[in-house]
């Protein structure tokens, strides 16, 4: 090869680079769309592309919408959370009849799905047996499902409860009976057998006398269960290719790929004068992935959690930081096998030597609100919930080193010459803190709790496990302390209440968890039940009775502290107006909705105030 | 014995695929358990994200996992691999864990091929731009150049691809705004029939320049600094000093004499390089959103999902395998030295 | 080879020299500065993501603290998983290496199938299994378990070498001494692979580098305490690279671990002209 | 041991040796016999030279190796004073071992260049208990070099390989050597690497440490010139691909070569007197290219190349060695008489 040659191969070298950067031009061709489309983008959060992913819900790897489901498919209503008011969407009013133990739903008249079918009650019993066959928790309270005339709904009660409204105006998405009837059809053939057999267990259990045999009972009972595997296995491998709702927007399989999701309007829609958006295209990603997007305004909002780095450079960018409540945040929760945490003298002290101010600051700065009362549940829930005299009987723990190190002093812990606390058998205390690494408010909330424990004199390192491992240690009670999540998704207690102090307590059977001792002797009530008083305090239509058992439990946690919430967290979901979505008001009560269970942008869409943000006629499209 | 199994015995080719058979069933055994012994598991992975997800209780999430999953992990582990064995003898890998209705197969073919694309594009590029400067920077050694590209390919092959991905990301994509990343994302362009149009080739191309352009430059130091010094001992070899006193002309020598010799030992690393690719790389592809294979691993990885980890770990060991063998050949064929292997 | 020797070879190579000094002091920062200067653990609120100032000069981090005292408190534990690993490994590869090389026959074929078998297992959830069987948080066990996973391709490099010192007349001649196979594994043999050796510990010890700070990274490393490694994933998870205010808090672990990196590269490489077989006179 | 104990005695005795490998051409290739040697004899007595001649690849390297017990023949026998050294034990396996030694042809692949030229004398030394200590070791050492002519000692024993010249390295390889005492050292292109000046005097050394010690030499060359210096009293063989083509005297190989390829090989030797180089007949070649091993010619595996080959017979049958006269052996069709004119 001479020189000419040689001249000749990097000219094909730099040929091939410049190629590339043709290309690297040439894609921003695909960024034109048509320029009379109005188009938001979003965020859900991740979901698995095809071929995994798919369109059967409520199997494993649907394709997650997150908040924007509501765009396609609809539940019977939308509840606004701070004024406790409901919002009729496919219902138009219900009525809960306690005599009757019923509960009654009228539909809407002239709803039609995707594929033009008309919405009936038909559909409503459909999209109330699949998640019958699922065992969801909306069955927990009926036992019935009824479909009277073609607009009526009527649910009968087994277990009567206040919580049960939500689950079926709210929590239960109506899908098509031309997609699913079928295999409704067949969950209904002998769902009323296995609810009756399993009426009869639950006497078994107890003791009680039976109407059946134990052997016919064992017989029914396999013949129910083969009849349900045969189901599920069906209904496992069920692929729709659209998902059919009676939303403002439809999707097709096509329309999604790694990348996103392509939201199309359904001209049919029963409500389409409302909606002022022609499509809705959806980021695939979690939070790293997300936030380059959205710092490139390509994504008009995201409810992924953010840290506060990232909150500061949204806000920088020129993103209306939105804060909507989660219900729940992050605690500490405590290993009830290792002493001395088994002492309640040692987790106040614990208590008293946190900031939680500073956790809440250094973790998500204004999208964390330190806990105030030390419920398990919300600080906005208090004031509902808690009658006044459970609410003086709430001990605070502001923050106090001195306080702190009293309590300790009293149960015969000393300082050691290091500064480091040395129990009473002698043994300096050192407590290992597990956290979730890739959570980085989790990972942020570890590392101020170990600082400010090892400030205190209590050696706390941390260890940040991967999410998937996480729970195989706190189940198996390989910690010593661990950052948790408190609290749930939920305008009702007993929710947040029961994952406190249920889920990830012992009586889960995977293994020991955080080993709290259920039975307790609290103060002013002696020895008392917790689960028990958890389990009921849903039961019922009787809102005092209720109230009662939340009290019992909120001091009882507050007072023992099994658990000690630190902060509850906010959203700190970055909106982008002036670009796609024209500025929303200031104020709205639908802002303090959970960000999660009834997003304010899908309603405020829904309901008209959400407007693109440059008429039709110049370029809403992407830039 | 008998002559004929004397004789196959001998075979040397018979004998090597034997070998290999045997690396596979051996670490596909190893996987297997290895796969199995992860913590966490389908069905809790599955309840806690139902449970961080929904807000749902354990306990509503655990009858929700026990209806959803018709698999068996309570059998001893042992008959699970003699039945995972017995499968894959015969081809079937089994549908996901946690997509039921999707066969494995499915989805390896089905993200298999970007992977392919992508890296081996990369990794092409990579190799003829990283020996071009490494053997220009042997005969300018010393010079500013040397030290420019030099300081760059050791700092590159020591910073961690994800690193340089996330850079390349931050400063083009977001402070700089060269790159469109948002609409490069993903492997294809949205909305253009797949086929052999030039803008689909346009598009797919277009879209996976940054995990690429991710490859090359987290590659392209090792071959420049591994073609440098192949080359300066090359340089040193007696046959190009005879060939210098021979007057032979510059350009011959660098071609025919160094160049080829040095070249030699990089083309086994190729090819080896060639067998890693299958694997992808989970977090670049993460990071792009690009539909991989690694893509593919570490969301199977997240919800433990054992036979689609167990494919495409099968995949990548069966790659690593069979391009070892290939480097064999390949060496053999390239170095006279070795023309024939003598045993006694 | 008298140090004198060394130390002009060093001289020499000027981009080697750096190296080797930019290592010096990353080592005496890294093992002397924690005396020096101590921990920052004070959170300040009010100062988080503080641009650099003369006393923070690189600025402060997600809770108001120094970032300079973590990188100075950050480089010990790195770096000690690296020189142990690098020792560890090389030490692992060399022998089995060297041993397998030398006997030859069955045994070598069986070594080296091991070998294969060790660098087709898919690394990731082996290191999963690993990560959950042995609980990493220390890191004499992180250097054990990383040195265990990065010697089959060093060990097939030794054997190589010392399949070509093997043919050497030398080693003819000292067979027929009937020197004895101690004297020719340690005498003859394995003298002749140091400088190989001393500049595939380096090599080991930069991968070490590389594996570690991602095995951190991706969470497989539960450690605690002060790490670059473990500061580029708190960096990471906690959105430090997208915001402006905060690139120095994932920039400046990066930077110094790149800089060992290339220090130790740039050294190694000066190393090589040390070692060079041609000066000694073998080719 | 003295020169005089054993004076006609067999050292060392190779009968039909044969060597062959199995080679592969390629990594799919079928695998085939390779025969480097073929039907070897001959005896070396105690004190004399045996010269191996040949040109490169004939297989004479092998021989030498064979000889000194480092590689294994295929079949036949090698006797070393009467004992198969492959079916003794261990301890006297050894001992043969070390009886037996080797000057390497090149002297800077021989000597470990990481070692000092103590180091390198010394090992066997301690190895085989000929000295206690330190202090002992290094005078023994130094007397070693003196023998082998480096002086001045001190000069030479701290120093590594690569501080020396050829002529000097291969002194030290002669004096390890003498750490053991050899009876018999096979020298293979000892001298070969060296430049011409310092050839002769290394050989010099060579004979006279066989005057001193007795030592019997298997002396290995491509060299016609030096091994009629080196083995005047003693016998030359010629070999070509594998097999013994003449064997005899010295003298009478050089006066009175037989062998077409003797006679070839002899006649492109330099004499001392140009005029007399420039009247030598060049016999020429029927073809410059050697046979592959792999692809041998039917009959006289010379006869591709030989000028006087004789059609019907040397292309089909092979000659065997047989005694043209008392010592002289040729392995030829038709062999030639008289010195090379």
């Amino acid at each position: 090869m001479n020189r000419a040659k040689w001249i000749k191969y990097v000219g094909i070298i730099t040929l091939l680079m410049a190629v590339v950067l043709v290309f690297l031009s040439g894609c921003a061709r695909e960024t034109q769309t048509d320029s009379n489309e109005r188009v938001l983008h979003g965020a859900p959060g991740i979901y698995p592309p095809p071929p995994q992913g798919h369109f059967n819900i409520y199997i494993t790897n649907n394709i997650y919408l997150g908040i924007y489901l509501d765009l396609v498919e609809q539940t019977l209503a939308f509840y606004n959370w701070p004024e406790d008011k409901w919002i009729p969407l496919l219902a138009t009013d219900w009525n809960l009849d306690t005599t009757k133990n019923q509960f009654v739903v009228h539909l809407r008249k002239g709803v039609k799905f995707h594929d033009g079918t008309d919405f009936t009650s038909r559909d409503v019993v459909t999209s109330f047996y699949i998640p019958y066959l699922m065992n969801l928790a909306v069955w927990q309270y009926f036992d019935k499902v009824e479909a009277p005339d073609p607009y009526t709904v009527i649910f009968h009660f087994n277990h009567p409860s206040t919580v049960a409204d939500r689950y079926i105006l709210r929590v239960t998405y109506m899908v098509a009976d031309s997609v699913y009837g079928e295999i409704a059809r067949e969950v209904q053939s002998w769902a009323d057998e296995e609810i009756y057999l399993k009426g009869l267990q639950e006497k078994r259990d107890k003791g009680e006398k039976l109407p059946i045999s134990i052997e016919e009972l064992d017989r029914r009972w396999n013949k129910v269960a083969g009849l349900r595997a045969k189901t599920m296995d069906k209904f496992r491998s069920f692929r729709p290719e659209r998902r059919i709702g009676t939303g403002p927007f439809t999707v097709d399989i096509k329309d999604v790929d790694e990348s996103q999701i392509t939201l199309r309007r359904f001209a049919g829609y029963w409500d389409a004068n409302k909606i002022q958006y022609d499509k809705v295209v959806l980021y695939n990603g979690e939070t790293p992935i997300i936030t380059p997007m959205l710092l490139a305004k390509e994504i008009d909002f995201a409810t992924h959690g953010f840290p506060i780095a990232t909150e500061r450079q949204l806000k920088k960018t020129g993103f209306r930081i939105m804060r909507p409540p989660t219900f729940g945040g992050a605690g500490v929760a405590f290993n009830h096998d290792v002493y001395p945490l088994n002492r309640k003298e040692v987790r106040q002290a614990i208590a008293y030597a946190i900031n939680r101010d500073e956790v809440a600051a250094v973790t998500l700065g204004e999208a964390a609100k330190p806990c105030k009362f030390v419920t398990g549940f919300s600080d906005t829930l208090v004031h509902r919930w808690l009658k006044p005299e459970y609410a003086k009987m709430l001990n605070t723990y502001e923050f106090d080193t001195v306080k702190a190190a009293r309590i300790l002093e009293s149960i015969g812990f000393k300082r050691g010459i290091d500064g480091f606390w040395i129990d009473d058998k002698g043994k300096r205390l050192k407590l290992k803190l597990l956290c979730i690494l890739e959570y980085a408010d989790f990972a942020s909330a570890g590392e101020n709790v170990s600082l400010q424990l090892k400030k205190f004199g209590i050696d706390a390192p941390m260890r940040a496990v991967t999410a998937p491992q996480f729970p195989e240690d706190a189940n198996q009670g390989r910690f010593d302390m661990m950052i948790r999540v408190w609290g749930a998704g939920h305008p009702h207690p007993h929710f947040s209440l029961y994952n406190d102090l249920i889920s990830y307590n012992y009586p889960m059977k995977l293994g020991k968890g955080m080993n709290f001792p259920m039975r307790q002797n609290v103060a002013p009530w002696g020895n008392i039940d917790l689960e028990l008083l958890i389990r009921s305090s849903a039961e019922g239509f009787d809102i005092e009775k209720q109230k009662d058992s939340i009290g019992k439990v909120a001091v009882s946690l507050n007072h023992l502290l099994p658990i000690l919430p630190l902060y509850e967290r906010y959203g700190n979901s970055p909106l982008l107006e002036g670009v796609r979505v024209a500025p929303l008001p200031e104020e709205s009560p639908y802002y303090l909705n959970n960000l999660y269970l009834d997003n304010f942008l899908v309603l405020m869409m829904m309901q008209g105030q959400l407007q693109p943000a440059v008429l039709p006629g110049h370029n809403g499209g992407t830039r | 014995m008998p002559a004929f199994l004397r004789r196959l015995a001998k075979n040397f080719l018979l004998r090597r695929l034997l070998a290999m058979f045997a690396t596979i069933f051996l670490v596909v055994t190893l996987t297997f358990f290895m796969v199995r012994l992860m913590p966490g598991n389908p069905i809790e992975v599955y309840i806690n994200q139902q449970m961080s997800l929904t807000g749902i209780s354990y306990q509503e999430a655990q009858n929700q996992a026990a209806s959803l999953y018709n698999i068996d992990l309570t059998s001893p582990i042992w008959v699970q691999w003699v039945d995972y064995m017995k499968k894959m003898a015969v081809g079937d890998f089994g549908y996901s864990f946690s997509s039921p209705g999707t066969p494995v197969i499915k989805m390896i073919v089905d993200y298999l091929p970007w992977t392919i694309f992508s890296v081996g594009i990369s990794i092409f590029i990579s190799f003829i731009l990283g020996i071009f400067m490494g053997m220009y920077i042997a005969y300018k050694r010393g010079g500013w150049m040397d030290h420019i590209l030099s300081s760059f390919a050791s700092i590159t092959s020591s910073v961690p691809n994800y690193l340089v991905g996330i850079l390349l990301l931050i400063f083009f994509g977001v402070q700089l705004r060269i790159i469109p990343f948002s609409v490069m994302r993903g492997t294809a362009p949205a909305g253009v029939e797949p086929g052999f149009s030039l803008e689909y080739l346009w598009g797919i191309f277009a879209h996976a320049i940054l995990p690429m352009l991710t490859y090359i430059i987290s590659t392209i130091g090792g071959w420049i600094l591994t073609m440098k010094n192949t080359t300066m001992t090359t340089m040193g070899e007696d046959y190009v000093l005879v060939a210098k006193a021979r007057g032979l002309k510059e350009s011959r020598i660098i071609v025919h004499y160094v160049g080829r010799n040095a070249i030699l030992p990089l083309f086994t690393t190729l090819v080896m390089q060639v067998g890693l690719l299958i694997g992808g790389s989970p977090l670049i592809e993460t990071i792009f959103v690009y539909k991989g294979i690694g893509y593919a691993l570490s969301n199977s990885l997240a919800q433990r999902d054992y036979p689609v980890m167990q494919a495409i770990f099968l995949c990548i060991t069966i790659s690593v395998i069979f391009a070892n063998f290939a480097a064999d050949l390949l060496y053999s064929k390239l170095d006279p030295r070795i023309k024939s292997n003598v045993t006694e | 080879m008298s140090l004198n020797e060394i130390l002009q070879l060093i001289r020499k190579d000027k981009v080697g020299m750096v190296g080797f000094f930019v290592l010096l002091g990353l080592i005496l920062m890294s093992y002397v500065g924690p005396y020096v200067i101590p921990l920052d653990e004070v959170v300040r609120v009010d100062r988080i993501y503080e641009a650099p100032t003369l006393a923070h000069p690189l600025g402060m981090d997600n809770m108001g603290r120094d970032i300079f005292s973590e990188i100075v408190h950050g480089g010990r534990d790195v770096l000690t998983v690296a020189i142990l690993t690098g020792v560890l490994s090389t030490l692992i590869a060399f022998f089995l290496g060297a041993f397998s090389g030398f006997i030859g026959g069955k045994i070598d074929t069986f070594i080296m199938w091991v070998v294969d078998v060790f660098l087709t297992i898919p690394r990731f959830p082996l290191l999963l299994v690993l990560a959950a069987v042995i609980t990493l948080d220390n890191i004499y066990l992180l250097s054990g378990l990383l040195a265990i996973l990065s010697w089959p391709p060093l060990a097939r490099s030794v054997r190589s070498q010392v399949l070509s010192v093997k043919t050497r007349d030398y080693i003819e001649a000292a067979k027929l001494l009937d020197l004895g196979t101690y004297h020719i594994i340690f005498k003859e043999i394995l003298p002749n692979l140091m400088g190989y050796v001393i500049i595939n510990f380096i090599f080991s010890m930069t991968a070490a580098v590389y594996s570690q700070v991602g095995l951190i990274f991706l969470g497989l490393v539960p450690l605690s305490g002060q790490n670059w490694g473990l500061m580029i994933q708190m960096a990471w998870t906690r959105g430090a690279i997208f915001y402006t205010g905060s690139l120095a808090y994932i920039l400046a672990p990066i930077i110094v671990i790149a800089l060992f990196q290339w220090a130790a590269i740039a050294f190694s490489r000066s190393l090589e002209t040390i070692f060079n077989p041609r000066l000694r006179g073998a080719s | 041991m003295s020169p005089a104990s054993k004076p006609t005695s067999p050292v060392i005795e190779l009968k039909n040796l044969v060597k062959s490998y199995n080679v592969r051409s390629g990594v799919m290739g079928k695998s085939r016999e390779l025969r480097i040697l073929e039907n070897i004899s001959f005896t070396l007595n105690r004190g004399e030279i045996l010269s191996i001649v040949g040109e490169s690849g004939c297989g004479k390297t092998t021989v030498g190796k064979v000889a000194a017990g480092i590689i294994k023949p295929t079949s036949g026998e090698i006797l070393y004073e009467g004992k198969n050294p492959w079916t003794l034990p261990k301890h006297e396996f050894t001992e043969y071992r070390r009886k037996v030694q080797m000057i390497h042809q090149d002297p800077y692949q021989s000597l470990n260049p990481v070692q000092r030229i103590y180091d390198i004398i010394s090992a066997p030394l301690f190895r085989h208990k000929k000295v206690k200590n330190y202090k002992e070791a290094r005078e023994k050492v130094k007397e070693l070099l003196q023998r082998v002519d480096l002086s001045p000692v001190d000069d030479f024993i701290d120093k590594n390989p690569h501080q020396l010249s050829g002529g000097q390295r291969q002194r030290v390889a002669i004096a390890r050597t003498l750490t053991v005492d050899p009876e018999f050292i096979v020298a293979d292109e000892a001298v070969s690497m060296l430049d011409i000046s310092i050839r002769l005097s290394v050989v010099d050394l060579m004979l006279k440490l066989k005057e001193d010690l007795g030592v019997t030499y298997l002396f290995i060359t491509h060299d016609l010139a030096i091994a009629k210096y080196f083995g005047k009293g003693g016998r030359i063989a010629v070999m070509y691909l594998g097999r013994i083509m003449e064997t005899g005297p010295t003298l009478e190989i050089i006066h009175n070569p037989m062998h077409p390829y003797t006679r070839i090989l002899l006649s492109s030797i330099p004499e001392a007197d140009p005029e007399k180089t420039r009247s030598k007949k060049h016999i020429q070649l029927r073809s410059l290219d050697i046979p592959s091993l792999m692809d041998l010619p039917k009959g006289c595996k010379f006869h591709p190349r030989c000028p006087l080959w004789l059609a019907g017979k040397c292309d089909q049958d092979e000659p065997s060695l047989q005694e043209a006269s008392p010592g002289h052996w040729v392995s030829c069709f038709n062999p030639q008489s008289g010195p090379v004119a």
